[in-house]
């Protein structure tokens, strides 16, 4: 079993309706692509996160690629690209 | 040793002539201070703003910020940095940012400081919300800030952060 | 209108922090301020420096001071412009210069920063006589600063401002 | 009769002995780098003035090349390279 922690920051908290989750890992989904994919498959509101979407992921608090390996434990971040400064 | 006082995300607004007085504070081998502050501008992109909200993620702002401080130190000769980002709710002409950066010559403080705003802008976790008469909305992201920070890039590194739109386009 | 503040060459110190806030002050369509604070160092060049006296060319300081501003200001769009120069005798540690500039956005402000400060150091008339153990001495001119202002002129302006330097290498 | 006056900075002023001067131009003295042949012909300590040193010129305050023409009334100023800043 792969338990990870989701957060959702911004515009994508906001279209969400929360600011995260605990999410047990389908088998299969090992990527941060596939996470992302698995969850805009929600449908709705999740299609925020669909393919197309201007959506940035880090992982454990480190900006992440698509192809990043996810881990028992990991913190996976979504959100849109940032505007600080 | 100063690593823990040269980043802060706080909500307090802070003191420009103390925190740049800090950079060069007991010392006389310190050439050059550049600084950059960045203000709540009351118009964007044709509307006006009457307030803003920066919206951040704990910790990985912090981290982000510290790894881009690092990253100028290893590519310029510093002696001292200090980036002070604001959190919360802010009204026009108020401070958002302060990047200060002291080094013996000023051409690695101007790079420096200006390496750091633009890697802050495009890779430090902050997102802002203005309040304009047509209501809130969430800031874009401006491809010119992707520009300014990708002229840094060194062919050796490019593609060592990958992002995820880098990775998508590398598909 | 702001012309007669814009420039000041003076023997007192000066308040950073007042001098970065007044660059904002009253209005809220300044995205940026970029700004630079020159200090003296206590070495240079190898030698101990235990104070610098800066003598002045009086009438043309202020003159080519405010050409500089002119000129950064042609090139950027710019909504506020501060220069202060110190002359006279200075200890390690004191500010010699500041330069303040705020633009709506960051790009314009930096750059005019660093090109006034590129400018002003090879075309300002100051010069500094350092004391040092082995007696005082007249700082040199260093071929840095000809090289970092020579890389902000424009193929169209290139001999316009015409030094004697340039004039003999043409011969 | 064209005088100009003439001002001496930094090093130039200290190795001259002196800040300035009202000077008469001799015939044929009529640019910056005449003037300048005509001081550093003066000889010892005004060979600082002289060709191959690195003197800068302004005229009327403004930095000056050596082919500018003078006339009644200028301010002629030499010194070394500037090192403000």
């Amino acid at each position: 079993m792969t338990k990870v922690n989701v957060l959702y920051f911004a515009s994508l908290r906001e279209a969400l309706g929360r600011s995260g989750e605990a999410l047990e890992l389908p088998a299969g989904v090992a990527t941060v692509a596939a996470l992302r994919a698995h969850l805009a498959a929600r449908g709705e509101a999740w299609q925020a996160l669909g393919e197309g979407r201007n959506v940035r992921a880090a992982l454990n608090q480190r900006m992440a690629g698509a192809d990043a390996v996810l881990e028992a434990g990991d913190e996976v971040a979504f959100f849109p690209p940032v505007t600080g400064g | 040793m100063q690593a823990s006082t040269e980043v802060s995300v706080q909500e307090a607004d802070f003191d420009l002539g103390a925190e740049l007085a800090q950079l060069s504070a007991g010392r006389a081998d310190v050439g050059g201070i550049a600084s950059f502050v960045g203000l709540v501008r009351d118009v964007n992109d044709g509307s006006g703003v009457h307030a803003m909200t920066l919206e951040h993620y704990p910790g990985m702002t912090e981290r982000s910020l510290a790894e881009i401080v690092e990253q100028a130190k290893s590519r310029w000769a510093l002696l001292g940095v200090r980036v002070i980002h604001r959190i919360g709710r802010l009204m026009p002409s108020e401070r958002i940012v302060f990047v200060g950066v002291a080094s013996r010559h000023r051409g690695d403080a101007f790079a420096a400081c200006e390496f750091i705003m633009d890697y802050l802008k495009t890779q430090a976790p902050f997102w802002k919300r203005e309040e304009t008469p047509e209501g809130a909305r969430w800031v874009d992201a401006r491809e010119t800030d992707d520009s300014a920070a990708a002229r840094w890039e060194r062919p050796a590194e490019q593609g060592a952060d990958g992002t995820w739109d880098e990775v998508e386009q590398r598909r």
